[in-house]
């Protein structure tokens, strides 16, 4: 329940029809969209019908009876909420009959309710108490020693939020939210009548049951049933901030709802462009992470990674920092230092790191955690369409009729857009899933994907060719389009290639494991189906071949015209809240901001006329060639902020050996993480709820990051950049960073008209948002592509150079689930470990059997690379020969696994097929886990020295 | 007497109907069985103290005897039986009906399609798919028919949203719930002429162009389940390329709302649909739907092959047509009266049902079920009519009628009927979820007031100490539980329910507790009020 | 009972539509519906267990605990009650040894209400194992309860 | 480290590796075409360094480069 509540109109918005009634309500005249309830359009001119179970979050539902009308010529009190205007209807919502009948049903309602107000964790914010005094309730005569629902146990299970049936008014507004919005159906009313209750699933607990905690329900309770438990220990939020969360790549706005200082919930905000009101678990509750003690709030540095830490000032350690960095440069030449920019930082921060590397250290050794997830979609996209990011935005699926969905769980990865798909789904959109597990997408209540590929790991570009042998060979593709939009002759060479025999369905089959019907038909149904829509993830970019798969999923596109409108495109669920922000900021060492390469005379000279400082045209280092640098002993010195390449990045040894081949590692982040294991500079970081900035989410949708509470480390982090740029000698002078934005927008093309006014104004803005697009552009590349026309790419499948074996016999692919995040940082932090608190190996039923494993076993997993062990989880959502783990938790150590196979164009890791042996164990650690963990351990000593 | 002699074998016919089997109509089959008499099962004529009945074949015609028990073979094959009554449908309670739904009910062998062939049976439907769908749908408008179930809705109408709505998926449903008490119409006649019911839908289907039908029977109907599904099985080559299936109910008698009935055909939990949208526009599966009655349909083969006039000629004021009437409760000639609107509650009571069973005097009659009203004799001048049935405070229903003896106490009914209410509401609307509990508790004061039991009220917390005190205005001491008080209650939640709740169920159950507070105060303990029966008009 | 679920969604498809043909279905092989049952129901038919449970407690035909040996049901609606139905019910629990609405402790018997049969001008009436029986009295009760104590 | 060694590619390992799988997917749009976009493509995006250090092997290891990969390097350098 939300305290100064947005005004909630009881009913959404009608569909619109274009056409308008006109209705007098209540004596005043006004027309309205055809199919709006007369509630939503007495609330849209002002007026108040009571109401407890409507809620404009979800559909009406007519059943608390409190919103009876009268309407002239129709006899009886229709309800207002499941009521359309009609053209000419004549309304009156506040007759003396309509009070009498009113306080009948109120009566009723608090014949069978607790009478503890004062003392209720909703007191003052609660909809019963509102409209038992609305209506005027002085008495209950039905007395109180009738059969009553009080009395019943309170359901504390789930960590974030309480459930008291005694409370419950059986408005079913949370079984709509769970049904509706969310979409996971966790949610029924037991038994009817009197005795009708909200149960989870058979009537169990809530965290035993399918819930997925996304806080739909506990929004939509009208009254303490269900509520928060913060808000039961702290009362009452006092005031709320809109916010953009800072978890996965969909972008959800909150309104952070504080009280004083202290964050009491996170509440998803209606206006929200991008969630549309909804959230998930991670952004709606798992934000404890912010005051834990593990964060750390004094800057540290220590002389070799053996010391333990010490404690010094900002200014100690600044000042360290740079003299280490000029230092090294003097020593080991002007490219031997270099800087990561973090994903989960804003883009003002962001754009810092890579200046502070361009002005400060004068070279373009800056790299991004893209590098690890998207990389391929930047290469991909610019080589066919002409621009690095996804085409649509969110919305656009409401107009799918064929959603393609591969490489990509969005389900775990991406909920409140999977909710969205889902509801799309189930009004009658057909489902296309490729990828090696049975996800939830394939089959879960209510939907069924209508062709499910579960091909071998690493042959997408097999099936994706394959798919398009169909659509050229039986003439399926959009030849006007192609005509208009493409080069005619480039397509002709893309077709006669997908065409030849090799890359039939059948021919590929041996390779791919995909029925050549299932495929074909899968192909027809995308190119013949209507508006086609196609998804993809980590799933298709972490392969050696990741940029060749999107740019066979973007000739796919062309090829059946799926482009340039609502309902298509070719869209990248990118993984973290600013990985697209990160890669628009010019993270990569090859380009500046807005994809522009280095060596551009025009853009570069632009750059330094502002900067005043010569750039360097030639590309810089990326993550893997900093580490190879590292231990060749040319790179000595790298600069991390918010990133964690030692857990996060493949191939954790040679990660390792490139830290430690050199002399100053400065991290700047919340907590000690596994980088920092090698670091010489601990700077303190600052959480989204102690900052301004924005963030860009995976619809290229910029929106604002507002500060809710004083940092804890005492400063935001764009000031510690400035700090360090500041003892390099840079003449930084920013006070907020709505100027850097500026400085952004002044410097990139597609960003010339985001300013924060305008980011405030609207609400977000959608890049490139310039003078052709002054309110953003939702829908890319219509009319025309951004490099003119669009390009079809040969793609040729080139088999992985890791093959299965002898030694190591089965194909491991990772993942992510909903409950944690990337590498689990914040989530582990939080309550959510009741859900995961480990990753689990989920192997096949027939590949344990071979190895005598039992569900919950101890196993080992070892590939050419190194070996961890964790717990096995036997299930058939994999196929036989695939395993499948995820890498949230450190002590499993899962990239340890992962080898230096990368994609060809970009470098992306090859985290999705390693070749590996499975083993039952018993339990004991890996010899590297061991080591591991005695160094990390040795390394995160802290000397607590009175700070000076 | 020409009894049937020994020789040849004698043909009977015995009612296989569910009243005929509880009353032993099955072993009286068998007792002529292994007589070896041809024994050929019906359906029930409808007039339950002559059952069981055997109709012996003989050169005059089919003589009928009854009622008899196993060991009357002899006594019936040789004409000497005492309950000898000649030809059934010359007994006055038949002779005075105008048996247009239920003409064959009790007469042919209910699943023989040459039975039903042979009178006239199919000419219905073979006339309907004769004509434009248009033209059908004008027939049943022209016939004046009216929804059987308990609205009164015209069907015409109804058809003609459905007809009119964009080709697709359509649906002809069959709301056979029939749970009020008192009724049997729709039992007896899927009983005993199915295929009539089977050519009414085929005849909607092609009218609107619908595929596919379900009849959704209440689950206490095993006979009548088993005798539509195999009817359906053997006429499916008839009615093709119309396909009907027979979708059993699971107990809930809210299952009789049409959205609740729909919900439950989806699967789902039988909870009643907020309208708009109406069924017509977006019923099954959100697809256009016909939802009728079993009587409503099944009127429909007699309206085509006989002529809409034919079926409008008879009836009162703006009701055209027959209603078979259901005469149930403590009642001599307890049955089905099919006959024309018009006819008033007293014939249909006194002269046709001859009064109460017990010989006591008839002291209160419900009609429509158990959200009908309670009428005291004084109002049996009332013609059988929707709109007359409305004024006076009331409704048809499904035109089921349950007669009460004097022993009957109103307080009593009035608390069953919100006890009812309570145990079939669906919970989904307050005025009913709640209400019907709270009207139980409410009557309990009445009825506790009235026999002068002291009701102790529970305290909240015990005596006078200071939590009554500190609770005010909600101590139960507070509470009035007086008679006076609580019948004021009683009228305001009863004016909740009527024009707050989601459906019928809630809405109607003020209609039995309002009727017996204003026609039997005495019941109540008022002191001494008039009874003037309540006048406010349904909804 | 498995068994019986695929070979339903098999014979008559596995939309959410069958549910309450299915539910009947495994009542009248097992006598009730398991809530073991209740995961490979949703399954079948892909819908959540939450669908299933909600539909299993609505509707009052549907037994989550197994039924007596005996199923005796007793009218309980006005035209039964004006023919004396009340007293009827009372003796039958007496006569019966169960309460109205139990199973008997030795699992023998299980007595339950019903709104109306539809045979309402010969009541009292009941429901003995699928049987109707009007014109209930004490004698026909002493003849139910012979038969039912087998 | 406790694991051998032999499995991780050296930098110099590391560098052919990437010039013959550049060429390798390219190979389909045809030899000429091949050698161009993989000259253009370690143009754009590998370091001086890095471009220098896989000319040099190149002179020393030319058996373990491709014909396309072997000639985009032999173009980026001349």
């Amino acid at each position: 329940m939300t305290f100064t509540r947005e005004t909630d109109h009881g009913t959404p918005a009608a569909i619109n029809t274009g056409k308008t009634v006109n209705v007098t309500i209540d004596g005043q005249s006004v027309s309205m969209p055809e199919g709006t309830s007369i509630m939503r359009a007495a609330s849209l001119i002002g007026g108040s019908i009571p109401k407890l179970c409507a809620t404009d979050h979800v559909k009406s539902f007519g059943s608390c009876r409190l919103c009876l009308v009268e309407v002239e010529g129709r006899n009886g009190f229709p309800a207002s909420c499941t009521t359309p205007v009609a053209e000419g209807m004549v309304v009156r919502t506040q007759t003396e009959r309509l009070k009498q009948l009113r306080r009948g049903v109120m009566e009723l309602y608090i014949s069978d309710h607790p009478l503890d107000c004062l003392t209720c964790g909703a007191n003052g914010d609660c909809e019963l108490q509102e409209q038992a005094g609305a209506v005027g309730l002085r008495d209950v005569r039905y007395g109180y020693d009738g059969a009553t629902n009080m009395g019943q146990a309170k359901d504390q299970s789930n960590p974030y939020f309480d459930f008291d049936p005694s409370k419950c008014i059986v408005c079913s507004r949370c079984v709509r939210a769970c049904e509706d919005v969310q979409g996971t159906f966790a949610l029924t009313i037991e038994n009817k009548g009197f005795e009708s209750k909200v149960s989870p699933s058979q009537g169990e607990a809530f965290l035993g049951s399918e819930c997925v905690s996304c806080g739909a329900c506990v929004q939509a309770c009208p009254t303490a049933s269900l509520i928060e438990k913060k808000v039961v220990e702290v009362g009452t939020p006092d005031r709320s901030v809109v916010t953009t969360c800072a978890y996965c790549g969909v972008g959800c706005t909150f309104r952070a709802e504080m009280r004083g200082e202290e964050l009491v919930r996170m509440v998803p905000w209606k206006e929200g462009k991008a969630n549309r009101g909804h959230s998930c678990v991670k952004g709606r509750f798992a934000w404890g992470y912010a005051q834990h003690q593990d964060r750390i709030l004094n800057p540290m540095i220590r002389e070799s990674v053996d010391q333990p830490w010490r404690e010094v000032s900002w200014e100690e350690a600044i000042a360290h920092t740079a003299s280490e960095f000029r230092r090294i440069q003097a020593k080991y030449g002007v490219r031997s230092i270099g800087g990561i920019t973090s994903s989960r930082c804003t883009n003002e921060e962001t754009f810092l790191v890579q200046k502070l590397i361009r002005q400060g250290f004068g070279n373009n050794n800056v790299d991004t955690c893209a590098r690890v997830c998207h990389s391929p979609t930047g290469y991909g996209l610019s080589q066919t369409f002409g621009t690095s990011a996804g085409t649509q935005d969110f919305d656009s699926v409401m107009q799918s009729d064929v959603i393609l969905v591969i490489g990509a769980n969005p389900t775990d990865g991406h909920p409140v857009f999977a909710s969205r798909m889902k509801q799309r789904l189930r009004q009658g959109a057909k489902l296309i899933v490729v990828d090696p597990r049975r996800t939830d997408l394939v089959k879960s209540p209510r939907i069924e994907a209508e062709h499910h590929l579960p091909l071998r790991p690493g042959t997408n570009v097999a099936v994706m060719t394959a798919m398009a042998h169909v659509i050229v060979t039986e003439k399926l593709y959009d030849e006007a389009f192609i005509r208009e939009r493409c080069d005619w002759d480039e397509f002709q060479d893309w077709a006669d290639f997908v065409s030849e025999s090799s890359r039939s369905p059948e021919a590929v089959e041996p390779l791919t494991g995909v029925n050549p019907q299932e495929l074909r038909a899968a192909a027809r149904l995308y190119a013949t189906g209507g508006n086609g829509a196609i998804y993809y993830g980590l799933g298709v970019t972490e392969h050696s071949q990741g940029s060749s798969t999107v740019m066979a999923i973007a000739n796919l596109a062309m090829a059946t015209g799926n482009i340039g409108r609502e309902g298509v495109g070719v869209n990248p669920l990118r993984g973290q809240n600013n990985v697209q922000g990160a890669c628009d900021m010019g993270s990569f060492p090859h380009e500046f901001s807005g994809y522009r390469h280095v060596s551009d005379d025009a853009t570069r000279s632009l750059f330094e006329k502002t900067w005043g400082v010569e750039l360097s045209a030639e590309p810089g280092l990326r993550i893997p060639n900093m580490l190879d640098a590292a231990t060749d002993g040319t790179f000595k010195g790298l600069f991390v902020q918010g990133e964690d390449i030692l857990q996060s990045d493949p191939n954790t040894h040679h990660v390792a050996a490139g830290l430690a081949a050199m002399e100053c590692v400065v991290v700047q982040d919340l907590f000690l993480n596994e980088t920092a294991n090698y670091a010489h500079v601990f700077l303190p970081g600052s959480t989204f709820l102690e900052k301004d900035g924005t963030f860009t989410n995976a619809e290229r949708r910029i929106q604002r990051v507002r500060k809710v509470m004083a940092p804890l480390n005492g400063y935001a982090d764009w000031e510690i950049v400035q700090l360090v740029a500041r003892a390099m000698g840079l003449n930084w002078d920013y006070t907020h960073p709505s100027q850097i934005m500026d400085e952004i927008a002044a410097l990139t093309p597609t960003f010339t008209g985001v300013h924060y006014d305008r980011l405030d104004e609207e609400g977000s803005l959608q890049w490139p948002a310039n003078d052709a697009a002054p309110d953003g552009t939702p829908t890319m590349h219509i009319g025309g592509f951004v490099r003119g026309k669009g390009k079809f790419v040969v793609t040729d499948y080139v088999p992985t150079d890791e093959k299965t074996g002898p030694r190591f016999p089965l194909l491991l692919t990772t993942g992510r689930i909903l409950s944690q995040y990337n590498v689990g940082a914040q989530t582990r932090r939080t309550d959510n470990t009741a859900w995961h608190p480990e990753d689990l190996l989920e192997i096949h039923p027939l590949d344990a059997e071979n190895r005598g494993i039992k569900e919950g076993d101890w196993v080992s997993l070892k590939s050419r690379a190194g070996e961890t062990t964790l717990h096995a989880h036997i299930t058939e959502r994999v196929a036989p020969g695939v395993v499948y783990t995820t890498f949230h938790h450190p002590d499993t150590q899962a990239n340890v696994i992962t080898t230096d196979f990368t994609d060809w164009a970009t470098n992306c890791p090859e985290y999705k097929v390693t070749a590996v042996q499975v083993n039952l164990s018993n339990g004991r650690p890996s010899d590297w886990q061991q080591d591991y963990n005695e160094q990390a351990r040795m390394s995160r000593r802290i000397e607590t020295e009175a700070a000076e | 007497m020409s009894g049937a002699n020994e020789t040849n074998k004698a043909k009977v016919y015995i009612s296989r109907d569910m009243a005929s089997v509880a009353l032993g109509a099955d072993d009286v089959a068998r007792a002529f069985a292994d007589a070896g008499c041809d024994v050929v099962r019906t359906g029930s004529r409808g007039l339950f103290n002559i059952e069981p009945l055997v109709e012996v074949e003989t050169a005059q015609g089919r003589i009928g005897y009854g009622p008899v028990c196993a060991d009357d073979v002899t006594t019936v094959l040789d004409g000497s039986h005492a309950n000898r009554l000649g030809k059934v449908e010359e007994l006055p309670f038949f002779a005075s009906q105008q048996r247009f739904t239920f003409a064959l009910c009790g007469v042919i062998d209910p699943v023989s399609l040459d039975d039903y062939a042979a009178n006239g049976g199919w000419n219905g439907l073979m006339l309907a798919r004769s004509m434009a769908p248009q033209q059908v749908v004008d027939a049943v408008k022209a016939s004046g028919l009216r929804g059987r179930g308990g609205a009164g809705f015209p069907t015409g109408i109804k058809w003609q949203t459905v007809h009119d709505a964009p080709a697709g998926d359509k649906y002809v449903v069959c709301n056979a719930d029939e749970g009020d008490s008192g009724t049997f119409a729709d039992r007896m006649l899927m009983e005993g002429d199915p295929y009539c019911l089977i050519e009414g839908m085929a005849i909607a289907a092609y009218a609107v162009g619908a595929h596919h039908g379900y009849i959704y029977t209440r689950s206490e109907y095993p006979f009548a389940i088993d005798t539509m599904k195999e009817a359906i099985r053997r006429s499916a080559h008839i009615i093709a390329p119309f396909t009907l299936e027979v979708r059993d109910g699971a107990g809930a008698y809210v299952c009789g709302e049409e959205t609740a009935l729909l919900e439950s055909i989806e699967g789902k939990r039988g909870q009643v649909r907020a309208k708009p949208p109406l069924p017509a526009l977006e019923g099954l599966f959100g697809m256009p739907t016909v939802i009728n009655n079993v009587l409503s349909i099944a009127a429909v083969p007699f309206i085509l092959s006989k002529g809409a006039e034919a079926y409008a000629n008879v009836g009162f004021g703006r009701s055209r047509g027959t209603m078979p009437v259901q005469i149930a409760g403590n009642v001599k000639n307890g049955g089905l009266y099919e006959i024309g609107f018009g006819i008033t509650l007293g014939e249909l009571v006194m002269d046709i049902g001859g009064g109460t069973e017990s010989g006591r005097p008839v002291r209160a009659v419900q009609v429509g079920g158990p959200l009908g009203a309670y009428f005291p004799p004084e109002m049996f001048h009332l013609p059988f009519d929707y709109e007359e049935f409305a004024k006076a405070g009331g409704l048809i229903g499904h035109a089921g009628i349950t007669v009460f003896d004097d022993t009957v106490d109103m307080a009593h009914m009035a608390r069953f009927a919100m006890e009812f209410c309570a145990a079939e509401s669906c919970g989904k609307c307050t005025p009913c979820r709640i209400g019907s509990t709270r009207g139980v508790e409410v009557m309990d004061r009445i009825i506790a007031a009235r026999d002068e039991q002291t009701a102790e009220t529970a305290s909240l917390g015990g005596g006078a100490g200071y939590l009554a005190k500190a609770l005010y205005s909600r101590s139960p001491s507070r509470i009035d539980t007086g008679i006076e008080a609580q019948t004021q209650l009683l009228r305001d939640l009863a004016d909740t329910m009527k024009f707050g709740s989601l459906c019928a169920l809630g809405g109607f159950t003020p209609y039995p507790v309002l009727s017996a507070l204003d026609y039997f105060p005495e019941d109540f303990g008022a002191p001494g009020t008039d009874n003037a029966p309540h006048k406010e008009a349904a909804e | 009972m498995d068994e019986v679920i695929e070979a339903w969604t098999t014979r008559y498809g596995a939309t959410r539509d069958q549910l309450l043909p299915m539910l009947h279905a495994i009542q009248e092989e097992a006598g009730y519906v398991d809530d073991a049952l209740v995961p490979v129901i949703a399954k079948a038919l892909n819908i959540s267990r939450a669908d299933v449970h909600g539909v299993i407690t609505f509707y009052h035909d549907f037994r989550r605990t197994p039924p007596g040996k005996h199923m005796v049901k007793i009218c309980r609606a006005e035209s039964c009650q004006s023919r004396g139905g009340a007293k009827i019910e009372a003796a039958a629990a007496q006569r019966l040894g169960v309460a109205m609405g139990e199973t008997r402790a030795d699992g023998q018997i299980s007595l339950e209400a019903v709104y109306c049969l539809g045979l309402c001008a010969t009541g009292p009436n009941a429901m003995v194992d699928g049987r109707p029986i009007s014109r209930v009295d004490e004698k026909v009760l002493d003849r139910i309860a012979q038969e039912v104590a087998a | 480290m406790s694991h051998d060694d032999s499995e991780i590619m050296s930098t110099g390992d590391r560098l052919i590796y990437m010039a013959n799988q550049i060429a390798k997917n390219l190979a389909a749009r045809g030899d000429e075409e091949a050698i161009g976009i993989t000259a253009d493509h370690i143009k754009a995006y590998w370091d001086p360094l890095m471009r220098s250090r896989v000319a040099d092997l190149l002179a020393q290891r030319s058996d373990e480069f491709s014909p396309i990969a072997a000639e985009a390097v032999r173009r980026i350098h001349s």
